[in-house]
């Protein structure tokens, strides 16, 4: 699904990661790990196409990131569904609104998706704030109505940055719960976190590798996770 | 993205595509009152053109008859005399037209002076060449100069070329008014595209938004270029139409002397600021875009 | 927070203070520019009233001067009739001053129709009085009736009425070129308060940040209002100093007929346009401070 | 230090908080727990008055909040080092001098206080970002400059919300050293978190209370933490 090939990136100083490569297949659950300011929501970026690699090759559905115009950036952002780390919303339409964008900007109709957006919000707790706005929401129901936002579409891919990092540990397993039911679907997921704990307890339910940013490369990490 | 899809994007709006950009509350009412008061201003100056453009007319047409050829001979020349100053005059560029002023203009003229009863046959009054001149007007030194060599007892007197500075002031005052209006026009160009720059930047997060859930930069634009091309109109609108309030109110200058008849429009000229609005909406239209495209290709 | 302090803190500055303001790139050229251009306009809005100032004074001299009163009567009462046309005439509101023409005088004004060699002595002339009007003028029809009933001989010839309009129009023009400044004026206000209010809810994350490290709403206050005051203050002072130039540059209007002068500034009113950037920044000033405050109170 | 008495907070629906009363004597050191959305922030934010109790009276440093004048707000706000949920620094301005706001505020040197300040970025880990501007910042980082920042006046109080989110391990134990050596010097500290090993690690370093939210008024939690 996504491929990096001998892939570095710099911000303008010196290289953050160099001569990364590695293939997410269909199917797959990663997790990347590595400590604050290691790389982590850089390297997402370069799979969704945010950034462009300074070296290498990215390819996500088999095109080559480098070869594409904005159009095709923005109908390969159709396909992943994104939580940022820090979740970005329009903050004049409320939550429900929010989180049906994707299909409002894709052309769907979301009359047909009413039922199935209200699930989700129920889902990730949000039924008692779908006409608040953004502005006017916890630290952590902004981070579910991010994820929410994210899987509305039922995309081929999620990619999460730090998803969980203001939920409490049982609105997590919830939250946790629900990428593995889209995985079992066959959606790719990818999600870096720093909380161990979610790891482990994802590995439990599905079989999830956990990749670690070290030294500017990707390692994979040992059985101690 | 292509330039009549967005305006026909304009005409038949997007109600969806409308709410994903925020009610900008300060900046909107920013570009609609800028519109509106260069469309106030535009008319007013639109106005001024017109009406110096009348005066100048009617003044340079007062001017053109104006100046007239004197002869005085004695008896036996006169008639020669008249025949030569005619034909220098008719030869002499500048001047449209001659005629000869018979004895009852004459009284006419002198009458001011004397009072009805004057005896003009009796008097060594001289004769007269009323001289219309055209737009260009004559060089009255040449021409003082070949009626000297050519009838001496021909004087010309063009003693009302001092209204010639006021003509040529109506004319530069209505290239003024021209002025003032591409410079206005400018203006509304440069401030609309600013307050949409302004608005673009402020709405950063808008962008990052819609981009990260997969709009394509046409959606996002158009939106924009949408919300102030039509605040621009209605802006515009208002101003053009409080503009026309105003003149139609303004106390109409006195009709008596029929010389200069107020800052009104007339007739058909009423039409004419009502291509203000239109002017502003495509002004707007063509800067939003500019300045929406080049907003979204710097944020990437 | 009082307006004093706020007035010396534009003036002494703060390095600091300025830091915590983005430079709002966009917004900064709105204002300026909006500056820059109104000041542009209201120098030629300024010019235009003191030029149409000076036209309709010279006119209404040169008006004031044109009427005559010609009193031809039989040779014996002749001077009764021009005592008692002078009566009439003093005794007449609007009329400043009355004076009888000589010999000399009446040949000058002949002589574009006869040519210098006219016997006037020979001629049965009649006896002319010149008629100065003061600004508001006199009733002529009034004054008919008047002359006609107390000096039936004297007949009163203003026929260089018909300039009066033009004069009232010049008045009327000058009018309209305060009324533009004024309107220029209220829109710069206006536009400024709308920049700053735009700015200051772009830039809400700013003021909660200062709010949150313990800034005073005085402080955060006065960042905004002197970087809002300096740039319309440029932005005038720019937009004076090229619209004067360009009346500078503009041709000047003939001198020859000396009635209309052009549309530039005489003398100490070269002065004059140097108040609009001060006026700019003082409505800056103002309108910033006063949006600065309404923001700062509507942000809790 | 703070003192709530029969405090209520409402946002206009239901209310969030009901009856709560409370006193945060001065030195000591709190942590704030609760389900997301419970109100952690919205407890906070009464506390530092950039809320108005709905009911009841909020007194901090001995005066009623409710008396307070801007003014006095701000003056308030300098004795206490606030960190927010939601990190908010001035974009245009390096990490640096965001780090060091409080003192250009407040009109202090900070000439003096530059050893100071270096030191605080290199115990937070961002020497290397100091010239850096907060948008360049990762997740973590963001959320280290806060803290920084909240710090740097060494203020009589600080409270934080939520400061690791999305920090990795060794660095939140790195910043809770920080705050456990400001509470020996005498600071008062109030901490929301949800993460339990922090609090966990922090009781083994300070006498630290554990405060809960739970069914709109705030619980002490037992011995389990
Ligand atoms: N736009 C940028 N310009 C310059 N440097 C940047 C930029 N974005 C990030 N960096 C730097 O790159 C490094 C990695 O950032 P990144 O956001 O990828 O880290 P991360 O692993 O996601 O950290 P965290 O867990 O704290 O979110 C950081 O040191 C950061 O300062
Ligand atoms: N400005 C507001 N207007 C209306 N409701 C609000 C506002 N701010 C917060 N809320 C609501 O109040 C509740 C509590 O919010 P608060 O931010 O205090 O939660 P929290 O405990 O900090 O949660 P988290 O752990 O997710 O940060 C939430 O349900 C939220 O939707
Ligand atoms: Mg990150
Ligand atoms: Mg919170």
């Amino acid at each position: 699904m996504i491929e990096l090939d001998d892939v570095s990136y710099s911000y303008g100083g010196g290289e953050l990661l160099s001569n990364i490569s590695l293939d997410l297949p269909s199917g797959s659950f990663h997790f990347l790990t590595g400590p604050s300011g290691a790389g982590k929501t850089t390297f997402l970026k370069l799979c969704y196409g945010a950034l462009l690699a300074t070296r290498g090759r990215v390819s996500a559905f088999g095109s080559d990131l480098r070869d594409m115009g904005r159009d095709d950036i923005a109908r390969l952002r159709r396909q992943v569904g994104v939580v940022h780390q820090d979740c970005e919303f329009l903050d004049h339409l409320p939550v429900e609104e929010n989180v049906a964008l994707p299909l409002t900007v894709s052309g769907r109709d979301r009359g047909t998706e009413a039922a199935n957006l209200s699930e989700l919000l129920s889902w990730v707790g949000l039924s008692g704030q779908a006409r608040s706005l953004p502005p006017e929401l916890s630290g952590g129901e902004r981070q579910r109505a991010a994820l929410a936002r994210a899987v509305i579409m039922s995309p081929e891919m999620v990619i999460a940055d730090e998803p969980t990092g203001n939920i409490d540990w049982e609105m997590s397993l919830r939250l946790l719960k629900l990428l593995v039911e889209l995985n079992r679907m066959g959606k790719t997921i990818l999600i870096a976190t720093h909380d161990l704990n979610l790891i482990r307890a994802a590995k439990q339910q599905v079989s999830a590798r956990v990749l670690r940013i070290k030294d500017r490369s990707l390692q994979l990490a040992g059985a101690d996770l | 993205m292509n330039v009549i899809g967005d305006g026909l994007a304009i005409v038949r709006g997007d109600a969806q595509a409308d709410r994903v950009v925020p009610p900008t509350g300060h900046t909107a009412w920013l570009t609609t009152f800028t519109a509106g008061a260069m469309a106030f201003l535009a008319v007013f100056a639109l106005a001024l053109s017109l009406a110096t453009g009348r005066l100048a007319e009617r003044w340079s047409n007062e001017l053109a008859r104006t100046a007239t050829v004197r002869i005085s001979a004695p008896a036996g020349q006169e008639a020669a005399q008249v025949q030569a100053a005619e034909r220098v005059l008719e030869q002499t560029p500048g001047v449209a037209e001659t005629r000869l002023l018979d004895v009852e203009e004459q009284r006419a003229l002198l009458e001011p002076w004397f009072g009805p009863d004057l005896p003009v046959e009796a008097l060594p009054i001289p004769r007269m060449i009323e001289v219309i001149e055209d737009r260009q007007g004559y060089d009255a030194e040449g021409l003082r100069l070949r009626l000297a060599a050519e009838a001496p007892g021909a004087v010309l007197d063009d003693h009302t070329r001092w209204r010639r500075p006021l003509v040529s002031a109506a004319w530069r005052l209505r290239i003024l008014g021209w002025l003032s209006i591409l410079l206005i026009a400018g203006a509304v160009g440069a401030m609309i595209t600013l307050a949409a720059s302004a608005a673009l930047a402020a709405n950063a997060q808008v962008i990052r938004v819609l981009r990260l859930v997969g709009a394509r930069d046409v959606y996002i634009a158009r939106a924009f270029v949408r919300r102030f091309t039509l605040r621009a109109l209605t802006g515009a609108a208002v101003g053009t139409v409080i503009g026309m309030a105003a003149i139609a109110l303004l106390p109409r200058a006195s009709e008596e002397g029929g010389f200069l008849t107020g800052l009104g429009f007339h007739g058909w000229h009423w039409l004419l600021p009502l291509v203000i609005p239109v002017l502003a909406g495509l002004v707007a239209f063509a800067a939003t875009r500019q300045a929406a495209l080049r907003s979204l290709r710097e944020l990437m």
